[in-house]
């Protein structure tokens, strides 16, 4: 007979300890999108500032999870060896992870977690996408006052991420007990701006008049809502999401009442920190954890000085690496 | 003679398109409690129809020589990031933009229709492959970010309304008018439509295929380039997600208007007509907040349903007459 | 007037014309003779700008003319009608006919100037149709000559018409001729090109008779000439006709195909009509008589909605040609070979084995093999000639391509066969050998139903002649191969039935 | 017969000469790409992490070109087929999920949907005349939107956790995995043969069956099939069914290559369905596919893609070099056509 070979020899292959230097990391986003930008200039800063072999970033995969598994292999190939991953499709990239991990890789899920209770990367340091958008949510629920009718703007509706965000922007509804309506729900008004424009457009057309605010937690629609409501003159209050310097300006400029931040340079930061550790012989107390990198709401008052509270949290989530989630032999 | 007349009109899909977005049109304002007629509402509808009328044509010039440009709604993005690109990084002044979108926008077609003559390839596969180039240089003008701020006098322009309709909207309408008048009365384009109807008899009438070729590329790409800045005016904010959304439409308007795939026919006043029925439909959804999801499997469906209807048409025509 | 001298012409594989030469004088008709393939109408799209020639030139008085296109010949004062239908179906009839020079007035095309000049033209062959007419609803004849009136459009000296009567009746052949003959006196150069000797003897001055693409009489009077002298050189060799075999058939043999008082969707009335194994049956009509139809809708391409169609004695029901052929192994030549007879851009191959894969196919599955030596077999027996049977249909001569569209029922073991018009654009030699081979197959114990507007064609080969006009028999006659008498009697038939 | 005797022995038409061969340039074109790969990055021999995914993303590439050649043989197009794909994917997903059937009769059942919309879409084209691009497109349209619908109603998201067991062998293992005694197999994923079979299934019916041949020949001259006998109708259908039923198995491919089945499979076949096909020397027109040349055609886009990959562009000079590629691997194809054209002139 026919023998399958076992599986041994391969889970524990590449488990050899590499020294910083010897450890080369690659950030790969999803595609192309402003929220990751910030990887690229962290992935540069540490790898100087922990003295790593290499710090790649690559964004060619456009959202697309086949190319996206294909990137990964090329970089392995390229000899890359630990992999920070926003995986496209959540409820995919947990077999990319098993792949990567098979061949001895420390992997980390950045800025996004996998579908679902199990995560076969190291760990997850991201956005809890439904803390934020219940953030999001509350943040627009005070600018509106307490009570009113609310919209929310998200991204692809066949995405478990879009879906934890409409969880939590209920879950501030229902908290409010009646005084706020959700108006509606429109998704998949993230693929592109005009699209996003459009929608935001024919929204304000239809119900911009019972409309008291606008919840976004995806990029394009928060683009395009904070013009379109600037535009239109009405007293909506837009909840924006990220740091993008055009939302930045529409909160200093009054258009936009709050954006909800992440911490993408966290994210980078920090996950290649824990990266090289793992490559360096140390193992995940817990494989499989989620980290929660941060998301903080930002308005008018504290448009100016927010950097400085990120900065504290990503410092946070370093020790907190050390002294909780990884376990090192010495 | 005037009964033939009214018959013959009768006949014609155009008749068939403008009485269903009439009767849409009416339906909605009723649905809505009159709602659609606010103007708000109205200025939001005709605004957003500018560049699907665009797109719809530009698709349409090149479907008149029985060929598809699947480069439109990429090289849409491009022209709309040059543009805001040479307003923003390089300081120009806004006309200067307005031309130089206007000149990408050509020249990419030139290219298309030159690539299509001498390699005597398809132009669906020579478009496909120019797409992919397009959609890199799109991103490579700004990254993944987003260009706002840029010449308020253009996007004064772009949001202004003469007599409750946006500017966008008839200047949409006047270039139609110009595409329609080309294949109407210009010589070009008369030569044009013969290289589509036939291209051998064209040709041994003395008309140069290959030049039809290039002028239809040409004038296609100089459309995209026109989608291109009235976007980038009515917008405010122009990223390299622009243009993702246009192809389907690009091909919907035209073909929804009653233009043949083969060649040699066109309807501008179809193509604006399913325009006006697609936007229709975005409203509706709008209005309802229907998941936009029902809303492609409804467009979907409405197409299917108009091409059985077309043929049931036709084959009563056939049987009358 | 106009000279071309010693042109060559190469295609791939192909010598088309090697040293052609062709003079034409103001105020005559030319004939341009010569056999399927010999390059009549490759000569004609190089005086046209079609085609550039590989060698030789071309002149206009004495001066060399450079014919970089359609255009060039245009202005040099050379009208044309193709032996392709070469108009534009969605445009109208007035733009179709100025489509190379429209006329502008600001830039914009003139439709006034366009329909008035499209009327002078048309005026010129008294045709009375409305010029903003689409040509997509023209019948073939008036497609014909709005083609003529464009190529008079150009203020010409000289008109080169390639096979214009082909698909014309004798009375709209008679009206083109006298048209030509109206032009001739006005001092214009005609060329005409044409397989059909008796017309061509009735109109044209001189000939040149082209060979294998050389000149084998050059500008000659044609008075000097007799028919069978023409096709000599055609030919090459002295030709004899043929004779065809003696046939009989015993008229108390049942009928293969019999048709009792059918009527059709497309508006055949009671049409009744036999065919016995072996026999020829011949349906004569003027084009547009409904022939075509009454086979396509026996093969149940349109509907029948009264009366029977027997096979065999047995009434049936044919759905479609694929039933036609394997249930009751009736098959179809069209008249229409390019379109509707032939797989253009498949090898004969494929063209002959298309209707019999099914019976090629061992354990399901067809092997090239098998299909090559069937079509060996038959391009054999019908003398297709092809530098191979792998050679694609599209390559092959018009002759030879019948013959293909013929081979494929064969192969099919067809009984019944109906013969669309199988002679048109062919010429004189490989028709009779195509009268021959009919002739055989009915020898063979096949039932023909042989469809032709050509007269003595059906009183060639037809053992019993039915006539068909606008839709309904006129009578039968049994054919004692008396031409002069027959072709009286038929005559007759039609205008008994329309007068 | 006087024709009979007339026919004299001609000389055989022009020979087509080995370099002129369509297939033969792809293969010269790859080996050069491979070898300029190579040289820049010698990582493109490494087995495990490029020729193994390599050999995976070609198998689901090549079937999505077949599904495309399936109908370009009758010079139809299958706008459709990502989303065939992503119906056919649910639809296994589903039965994995929720009727725990084992691998082999889900992937029937998905085949089966795939199959069902094919012959859907070739029955309104049959019956309607209107253009496949047309019906395709709007095929498409409708589906994108109904596949969200089912996905948020039937799984709460996005994909279906339920798996049948085998998958992830089918995505992890090659044949190297397997030993008879010392003996292994060659480091071939597991998927490639499905692939294989369906390449040589669909070769198998456009050569040596009547209904493949009949195809082909509706694709070449609908009227003169029709008039020759071939239900035409039928095999515009059959076609269709074809394109969907290869879709359907894309899909499955995808799916077992990316470890789940869900929504986004299939959003971008569109593309490589064509270029696969049409580099392999398949025309839009109909009548002549090449299913060989389909292989090697998905297989120097998805070679190109990895070696662009390993050569590390950014996102836009990544698809400004593919699309550069492209044009010239089609352009080139047409130089040695206008050569062959030549070179028979002269001869
Ligand atoms: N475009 C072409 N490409 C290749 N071969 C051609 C082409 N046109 C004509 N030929 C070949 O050139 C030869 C001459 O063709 P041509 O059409 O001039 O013949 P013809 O005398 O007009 O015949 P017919 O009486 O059948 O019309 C034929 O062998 C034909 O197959
Ligand atoms: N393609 C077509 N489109 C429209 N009408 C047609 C077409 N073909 C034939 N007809 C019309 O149908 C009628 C019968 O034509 P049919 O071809 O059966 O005549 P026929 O007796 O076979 O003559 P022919 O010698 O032309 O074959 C005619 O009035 C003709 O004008
Ligand atoms: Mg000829
Ligand atoms: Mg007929």
């Amino acid at each position: 007979g026919c023998t399958r070979k076992s599986d041994d020899a391969a889970t524990g292959a590449g488990a050899t300890a590499r020294k910083p230097d010897q450890v080369k990391i690659a950030l790969v986003p999803g595609g192309a999108h402003p929220y990751f930008q910030p990887w690229k200039a962290t992935g540069a800063k540490v790898k100087t500032d922990l003295g790593l072999g290499d710090v790649t970033f690559n964004e060619t995969s456009d959202w697309d999870q086949t190319k996206q598994n294909d990137v990964l292999k090329s970089l392995a190939a390229q000899g890359y060896n630990a992999f920070g991953v926003f995986g496209v499709s959540p409820e995919n990239i947990n077999a990319t992870f098993e792949d990567l991990t098979r061949q001895g890789y420390p992997t980390a899920s950045l800025g996004s977690c996998p579908a679902g209770d199990v995560d076969k990367a190291g760990f997850c340091l991201s956005t809890d996408v439904q803390q934020a958008a219940y953030k999001a949510a509350q943040a627009a629920i005070e600018a509106m006052g307490g009570k009113g009718n609310l919209v929310h703007l998200t991204g692809n509706k066949v995405d478990s991420n879009t879906q934890r965000r409409i969880a939590g922007v209920q879950k501030a509804v229902d908290e409010t007990g009646g005084k706020v309506e959700l108006l509606q729900t429109v998704t998949d008004v993230d693929k592109d701006l005009q699209s996003a424009q459009k929608a935001v457009a024919d929204l304000l057309a239809a119900k911009g008049t019972q409309t008291q605010g606008i919840v976004n937690t995806a990029y394009n629609p928060a683009v395009a809502s904070a013009d379109g409501v600037k535009q239109a003159k009405l007293p909506i209050k837009v909840i924006a999401i990220d740091d993008d310097q055009t939302i930045l300006a529409g909160i200093k400029d009054g258009s936009v009442a709050g954006t909800v931040l992440q911490n993408p340079v966290g994210q980078a930061s920090v996950g290649s920190y824990a990266l090289m550790k793992l490559a360096g012989g140390c193992t995940m107390s817990k494989p499989g954890v989620a980290v929660d990198s941060g998301s903080f709401v930002v308005t008018k008052a504290n448009v100016d000085s927010y950097d400085a509270e990120r900065q504290a949290k990503t410092e946070d989530l370093r020790k907190a690496f050390d002294s909780q989630y990884l376990t090192c032999k010495n | 003679m005037s009964a033939s007349r009214t018959s013959v009109i009768a006949g014609r899909p155009e008749f068939t398109l403008a009485l269903l977005a009439a009767a849409g049109f009416v339906a909605l304002s009723v649905a809505t409690g009159g709602g659609m007629l606010s103007s708000g509402t109205l200025g939001a509808f005709f605004r957003f129809l500018a560049v699907p009328i665009i797109i719809g044509l530009s698709q349409m010039v090149v479907l008149a020589i029985g060929q598809m440009n699947l480069s439109v709604g990429a090289l849409t993005g491009l022209c709309s990031m040059v543009a805001a690109w040479m307003m923003i990084d390089a300081g120009l002044p806004a006309p200067m933009a307005v031309l130089g979108a206007l000149a990408v926008g050509g020249a990419a077609g030139l290219v298309n229709g030159l690539l299509v003559v001498f390699t005597r390839i398809n132009g669906f596969i020579v478009t496909l492959a120019t797409m992919t180039i397009i959609e890199g240089l799109r991103y490579g003008v700004n990254g993944p970010d987003t260009f706002q701020g840029y010449s308020p006098g253009l996007r004064d322009i772009g949001r202004a309304s003469v007599l409750g309709l946006p500017v966008v909207f008839l200047v949409a309408l006047a270039v139609a008018a110009l595409v329609g008048v080309f294949f109407a009365r210009t010589v070009a384009g008369r030569q044009l439509l013969a290289t589509g109807g036939s291209p051998f008899a064209a040709r041994l009438s003395g008309v140069s295929n290959d030049r039809s070729i290039i002028v239809a590329h040409g004038l296609s790409g100089l459309l995209a380039g026109v989608a291109a800045i009235i976007t980038v005016a009515a917008s405010g904010s122009v990223n390299s997600s622009i243009g993702d959304d246009l192809l389907l439409p690009s091909f919907a308007a035209p073909i929804i208007g009653g233009v043949a795939l083969t060649g040699g026919v066109v309807s501008v006043v179809g193509t604006c007509l399913a325009a006006f029925l697609v936007r229709l439909v975005d409203v509706m959804q709008a209005q309802f907040g229907i998941n936009p999801r029902w809303i492609d499997l409804i467009v979907g469906a409405v197409v299917l349903g108009a091409v059985l209807l077309g043929t049931v048409r036709q084959r009563l025509l056939r049987r009358s007459s | 007037m106009l000279t071309a001298e010693g042109l060559v012409k190469t295609f791939p594989g192909v010598r088309a014309l090697d040293g052609a030469t062709l003079r034409l004088t103001a105020g005559s008709v030319h004939a341009l003779l010569g056999e399927n393939g010999a390059g009549k109408s490759t000569l004609i799209k190089i005086l046209t700008g079609v085609y550039q020639p590989d060698g030789g030139q071309v002149l206009l008085g004495d001066t060399e003319l450079r014919l970089a296109g359609p255009l060039d010949a245009q202005r040099a004062g050379i009208g044309v009608v193709h032996q392709e239908r070469n108009l534009i179906p969605q445009f109208s009839i007035a733009e179709n006919i100025v489509l190379h020079h429209l006329p502008r007035r600001f830039g914009l095309v003139d439709r006034a100037r366009m329909r008035a000049e499209a009327r002078r033209c048309l005026d010129l062959l008294d045709l009375d149709l409305d010029p903003d007419t689409p040509v997509s609803g023209l019948s073939v004849a008036q497609a014909e000559l709005v083609e003529i009136a464009k190529a008079l459009s150009i203020d010409s000296k000289v008109l080169l018409l390639d096979e214009p009567t082909a698909s014309l009746t004798g009375d709209e052949a008679d009206r083109l001729y006298a048209i030509v003959r109206k032009l001739r006196d006005s001092g214009h150069a005609v060329v005409l090109v044409s397989h059909k000797l008796e017309e061509v003897f009735a109109v044209a001055d001189t000939v040149t008779v082209l060979r294998d693409g050389r000149t084998v009489a050059e500008a000659e009077p044609l008075a000097d000439y007799t028919q069978d002298r023409i096709v000599d050189l055609m030919v090459g060799r002295a030709y004899a006709s043929v004779r065809l075999p003696e046939r009989q058939v015993d008229p108390e043999t049942p009928a293969a195909l019999r048709l009792r008082e059918v009527s059709t969707a497309r508006g055949h009335r009671d049409i009744s009509l036999s065919v016995r194994p072996g026999e020829i049956l011949g349906l004569y009509g003027l084009v547009g008589a409904g022939r075509s139809e009454l086979a396509k809708a026996l093969l149940g391409l349109d509907r029948i909605t009264s009366g029977t169609v027997e096979v065999q004695g047995r009434p049936v029901r044919i759905r479609d040609v694929g039933e036609a052929l394997r249930r009751y192994r009736i098959g179809y030549v069209t008249e229409n070979r390019k379109e509707e007879g032939l797989f253009l851009d498949q090898p004969i191959t494929r063209n002959i084995g298309v209707t019999i894969w099914r019976g090629l196919a061992r354990a399901g599955l067809v092997t090239d093999r098998a299909e090559r030596r069937l079509s060996e077999e038959y391009a054999d027996r019908l003398g297709i000639r092809a530098s191979s049977v792998r050679q694609l249909a599209g390559q092959l001569s018009g002759g030879n391509q019948q013959k293909v569209s013929l081979a494929k029922w064969l192969a099919a073991r067809c009984e019944i066969l109906i013969v669309d018009e199988p002679t048109v654009g062919i010429d004189v030699r490989t028709k009779a050998a195509f009268h021959e081979l009919i002739a055989e197959l009915a020898g063979s114990g096949l039932g023909l139903l042989l469809i032709s507007s050509d007269l003595p064609e059906i009183v060639t080969l037809a053992d019993r002649i039915t006539v068909m006009s606008d839709f309904s028999l006129r009578g039968d006659l049994v054919n004692d191969h008396d031409y002069a008498r027959m072709s009286q009697a038929i005559i007759r038939l039609i205008h008994a039935g329309s007068g | 017969m006087s024709t009979r005797t007339a026919a004299p022995p001609k000389p055989a038409g022009p020979r087509i000469p080995i370099w002129a061969n369509p297939r033969l340039g792809l293969v010269v074109l790859l080996i050069g790409l491979v070898a300029l790969f190579t040289t820049l990055r010698p990582a493109f021999l490494d087995t495990g992490l490029t020729l193994v995914p390599l050999q995976s993303d070609i198998s689901v590439y090549a079937v999505v070109g077949l599904a495309q050649l399936a109908v370009l043989s009758l010079g139809h197009m299958n706008v459709a087929v990502g989303r065939m794909a992503a119906m056919s994917a649910f639809a296994m997903g589903l039965a994995y999920d929720r009727l725990g059937v084992p691998l082999p009769v889900g992937l029937v059942i998905g085949l089966a949907v795939g199959t069902l919309l094919g012959a859907l879409a070739g029955l309104i084209i049959s019956r309607t005349g209107v253009n496949s691009f047309v019906v395709t497109l709007a095929m498409d349209f409708a589906l994108v939107g109904l596949i969200t619908i089912l996905y948020t109603r039937f799984t709460d998201g996005v994909a279906f956790s339920g798996q049948p067991a085998g998958m992830t062998v089918l995505r992890n293992d090659t044949f190297a995995d397997y030993c008879v005694g010392e003996v292994c197999g060659p480091r071939v994923p597991l998927i490639v043969p499905l692939a294989l079979v369906a390449a040589l299934a669909v070769g198998l019916l456009f050569r040596y069956t009547r209904l493949g041949r009949e195809i082909l020949m509706t694709g070449s001259n609908e009227k003169a099939a029709e008039l020759s006998g071939i239900p035409t109708k039928n095999r515009v259908v059959q076609a269709h069914a074809l394109s969907g039923l290869l879709a359907g198995l894309a899909g499955f491919l995808l799916a077992a290559n990316n470890g789940a089945f869900s929504a986004g499979i299939g959003d971008q076949f569109l593309l490589p369905s064509f270029l696969g096909p049409v580099l392999g020397g398949t025309l839009l027109a109909g009548g002549a596919v090449s299913i060989l040349g389909t292989v090697l055609g998905a297989t120097l886009t998805q070679v190109i893609y990895k070696g662009l990959n390993l050569l590390q562009f950014q996102l836009d000079e990544l698809k400004l070099y593919i699309g550069l590629v492209l044009l010239v691997a089609l352009s080139l194809d047409r130089v040695r056509h206008v050569i062959a054209e030549r070179r028979g002139a002269r001869a």
